[in-house]
């Protein structure tokens, strides 16, 4: 019999597939579309202590296979989510992640502490978004502070920890070890490649914020080979995102070495995306004869078979 | 919420202007205002496209061709499939309008989501439609759509008409969709004349269902997503760039 | 009257139009769709010291919107080209732009002087190629290594000197500013991006190498990232390059701030793409009243329009 | 070298195989064993297909749908447009074979560039073409073509027979295709049997015109483009992968 169920992060997962943050919203809007049982959790767009309102102008372009956003983190602030929207999540019965985003180490702190008290499954640490000025991306290009906040958060919380890294960096490897050797229990990649666009007609940037995080296919091939250079790397799991839209492509990041997966840009391309890479899952492994997930992941680094 | 749509006709009504009618492989039961996501697979992302009129089963768009999007539509021909979802978005308000008075101001493609009203029962009404082009306008859209038309005078857009009426004629609720230099100016003169009305705005969207908060605006109650909390916005809502 | 000629390098080039190296061969393989004196100049595959046979296996897969591959700079060693390529290609009267490739510092300056005493007209140092052991990218990560290289060389040529950067890095400003400082004349940018993909079935990496560069109109919107970026903090020429296909995406890179710009993988996609976007170039700067591309280059930097 | 073909017609063969015959735009002087490039739109690299047939204004192609290129190829209808690019690589040598006793095998969609060399005169001609499933086989391709095929039977591959045939018979050239596979294996028969021949090998492939090296294989002369120095070799030229 196959067995999506996955045990990660002292959690017992229906099956490897979640949503990437700041596609989904908090979990309510893809309703129509399924229930949100369905997926293995749910993770939470980035929260950030204050609430903000994000980057002016316009937040997206389409990009050959992709797309690049500039949102810049617009959120209610955490006290705001877990008052108002975690508990309607937590009702529904899925696992809920819960991104966050401090613009200082302190303030990382802050969000684990109040999140501690919470019955949230697991905190997303995002030191990678490409669109603040503050804290994002500057914290996930520096080894030594995506040590220094994991340790520091990891001080205030039980939950499991997942930081998750950015791709724009010239040695992942060196990063994605930093976390855990200070007490990651987990780590996702990627985040969006920073992008921009110009339109020739006005000659200036479309984007409001004139950079954007690139996402979708068109990063599919960076992100493997970056979820498959740190599995070689690391020993805590990794959840795998950049590009997933079907369940080849799912397996793919699962053979490079990710034990669960983010849908994130797939969500617009294909609203059931998610559930479809669930029932995909299923199938691929009822042909090639896998009964755990476990099974398959980082296949693609042994041998010839 | 998600469709298959068959392509019943496809009408040319300027060069780059058409009307797409589909049957649905369901029923959507739409609010006028609301809009689809069509998708086109030379794309990533649906094209949201306002429900200009349909019982539901059927469906039509006026669509006008800006881009590899719009462009796949409109090579669409009778037979050929076409995926949506939808209904998306907030619809206007129709309920308890029947003892009012209304104008329904559109501006070029912006007619499209105001074209169901045609079908609304109001005490009194009358269209402020404008184009640009000549070509665009009164032959083929009035041919096609149970309208009065009002066109384009030399040098005055429809709003320009539509306030000098302002000025001897009083109106208790206003429609209205078109470019953003439109809404914003004749947003300004109903807030200045205390007219009450509703108008239906664009941004870029990728997720349509309020996910994603690329589609937001700024409003006097901060930034808002069009898909989910609009199309449609009250009259001094949103709050336009300069 | 447009006029699409432009002075850079101390060079007079026809347009702002050359192909990417690696992927025109030595520029006899595309005569039969167009006269390659058409481009306002030829860049060679990347030459090294000893003939290379490349990398062994599949060196190509297709992804969304681009291409990974994994040639690992095959080609017949300098001497060679000097010999038998280089006299056929002058004598098309093009300008020839030589990519060059060393595994060590002294390699690149032993290629350096054995091209100082060609006829070629430019020398494009590759510091960035993903797909060999050896020098590539281990080199062009290192601003350090990246500095070294540029000086040397350019103590042994008088020929300008152009810098081919890497987007594999967390910081591709500081590595430009090095190339500058060291004395190269242009930079150019970027290489392919680092990426892998996986068969399925097989469980296996799909490339004989493993990894491959990433390259097509997927990576665009980085590579106008990084050329917009690198703009704004050197003062030479830039001549950009990353899924370039129509005049509408050359355009946007002149207005990043590339002076010139290079077509690889639109070739493939293509094969008249340079000669379509000189056409289209023309028409463009007769419709924004251009009369030199000087005009545009780095627009998108200005304040609003 | 660069065309737009009309599709003349498209005949499924067997439930993945089909034939397309198009119309060029001029006329595509060709040599047997030679492909052109064609264009699908849904991908950006061209898909390399050999010329299977026809007089160069016409061109008849055989084709198995694998991916999302060739399952567009498949999906194209009479009257449809097709880009493409062409002749490429270098064909088989047909020239003083007059006097040759000759055998043509092909393993599965491998027939395709043997099929033109039905139309060369040769002392003496038997074809081997070898089909794993039933249906690709016998009743459509022989009605399309004017052959005699030789079916695999069971257990036994086409190779398998040919060598068979080889030990009371013998032959001055042998043209082959087919899976790499099977390739070496009748490359090792015949350079066993001192019996020359060449053949037609395939590579992932890029520019398909020789300039970026991607499609490269191990020949006794190092690396060799198979786009531009072949697609067809000499036997013992190659080096197969063990
Ligand atoms: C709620 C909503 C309802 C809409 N209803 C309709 C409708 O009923 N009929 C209709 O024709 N369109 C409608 N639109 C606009 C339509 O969605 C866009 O025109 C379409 O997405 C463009 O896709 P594309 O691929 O053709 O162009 P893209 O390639 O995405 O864009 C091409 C170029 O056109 C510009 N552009 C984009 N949108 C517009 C626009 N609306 N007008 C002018 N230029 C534009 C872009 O900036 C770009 O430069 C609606 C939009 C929204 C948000
Ligand atoms: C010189 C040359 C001549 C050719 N002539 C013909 C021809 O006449 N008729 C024809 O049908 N094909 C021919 N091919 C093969 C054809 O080019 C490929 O099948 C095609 O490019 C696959 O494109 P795709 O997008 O459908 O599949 P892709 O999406 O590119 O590949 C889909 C899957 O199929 C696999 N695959 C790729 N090629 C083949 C193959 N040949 N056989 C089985 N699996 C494959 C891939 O590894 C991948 O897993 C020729 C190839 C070459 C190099
Ligand atoms: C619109 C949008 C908003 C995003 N917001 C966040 C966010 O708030 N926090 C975060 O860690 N990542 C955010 N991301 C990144 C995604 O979670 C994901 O890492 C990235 O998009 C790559 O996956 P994909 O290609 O499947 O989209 C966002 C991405 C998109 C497209
Ligand atoms: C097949 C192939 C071979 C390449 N070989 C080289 C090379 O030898 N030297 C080099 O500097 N860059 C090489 N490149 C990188 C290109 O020159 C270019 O920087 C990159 O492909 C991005 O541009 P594009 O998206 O237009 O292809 C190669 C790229 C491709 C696709
Ligand atoms: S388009 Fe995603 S929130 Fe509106
Ligand atoms: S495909 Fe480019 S050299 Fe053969």
């Amino acid at each position: 019999m196959i067995d999506l169920s996955i045990e990660l992060f002292q959690l017992k997962l229906k099956n490897p597939v979640t949503v990437a943050s700041g596609t989904y919203g908090f979990g309510e809007v893809y309703e129509k579309f399924y229930h949100p049982k369905f997926l293995g959790a749910i993770t939470t767009k980035g929260l950030t202590l204050e609430k903000r309102e994000g980057n002016k102008g316009v937040r997206c372009v389409e990009t050959a296979s992709g797309i690049l956003n500039s949102v810049g983190l617009q959120n209610p602030g955490i006290d705001v989510f877990i008052k108002e929207h975690l508990p309607n999540l937590k009702s529904k019965g899925a696992l809920v992640f819960v991104n966050i985003a401090g613009k200082t180490v302190e303030e990382f702190i802050e969000l684990g502490e109040r999140l501690e008290k919470t019955d949230v499954d697991l905190i997303e640490l995002n030191l990678s978004c490409p669109n603040v000025k503050e804290g994002g991306l500057a914290f996930g290009i520096s080894p030594k502070k995506v040590g220094e906040i994991t340790k520091k958060v990891r001080m205030v919380t039980k939950k499991p920890i997942v930081v998750k890294l950015s791709p724009n960096v010239t040695n992942i490897v060196e990063i994605a070890k930093e976390a855990e050797f200070n007490g990651a229990d987990g780590l996702t990649l990627i985040n969006t490649l920073q992008g921009m666009a110009i339109d020739i007609d006005s000659k200036r940037p479309i984007l409001g914020n004139i950079y954007g995080g690139l996402s979708g296919p068109a990063i599919k091939p960076v992100a493997l080979r970056m979820v498959y250079d740190v599995y070689k790397n690391v020993k805590i799991p990794i959840i795998g995102m950049g590009g997933i839209v079907t369940y080849q492509d799912a397996v793919e990041f699962i053979l490079a070495g990710a034990s669960m997966i983010g849908v994130g840009t797939g969500n617009f391309i294909d609203p059931f995306a998610p559930i479809k890479i669930i029932e995909g899952l299923k199938k691929y492994m009822e042909i090639y004869r896998f009964n755990k997930v476990e099974e398959m992941v980082g296949l693609a680094h042994s041998e010839r078979r | 919420m998600d469709y298959k749509g068959k392509v019943i006709s496809k009408v040319m009504l300027t060069s780059n202007v058409f009307q797409l009618t589909i049957k649905v492989n369901g029923k959507i039961d739409y609010k006028i205002g609301q809009f689809v996501n069509l998708y086109c697979p030379n794309k990533i992302l649906p094209r949201p496209i306002s429900i200009a009129g349909g019982d539901g089963e059927y469906l039509t768009f006026l669509i006008k061709i800006v881009g590899e999007g719009t462009r796949y539509l409109g090579g669409l021909a009778r037979g050929d499939e076409v995926k949506l979802v939808g209904p998306l978005g907030k619809g206007f308000t129709v309920e308890g309008t029947g003892n009012k008075k209304v104008a329904i101001v559109g501006g070029g493609i912006g007619i499209a989501p105001l074209l169901p009203l045609t079908g609304v029962k109001f005490k009194e009404v009358k269209y402020y439609f404008g184009f640009k082009e000549k070509a665009y306008a009164l032959e083929n859209i009035a041919k096609e759509y149970p309208l009065t038309v009002t066109l384009d005078k030399d040098g005055q857009n429809i709003v320009d008409i539509f306030a000098k009426d302002l000025e001897r004629e009083s109106f208790d609720f206003v429609y209205f969709c078109g470019p953003q230099i439109m809404l914003k100016k004749l947003q300004n003169i109903l807030l200045k004349k205390g007219i009450k009305g509703e108008l239906s705005t664009e941004a870029k969207m990728a997720c349509g269902v309020g996910g994603c908060l690329v589609c937001t605006c700024a409003t006097v109650d901060g930034y808002k997503r069009v898909c989910k909390d609009g199309p449609v916005f009250s009259v001094g809502e949103v709050v336009f760039d300069d």
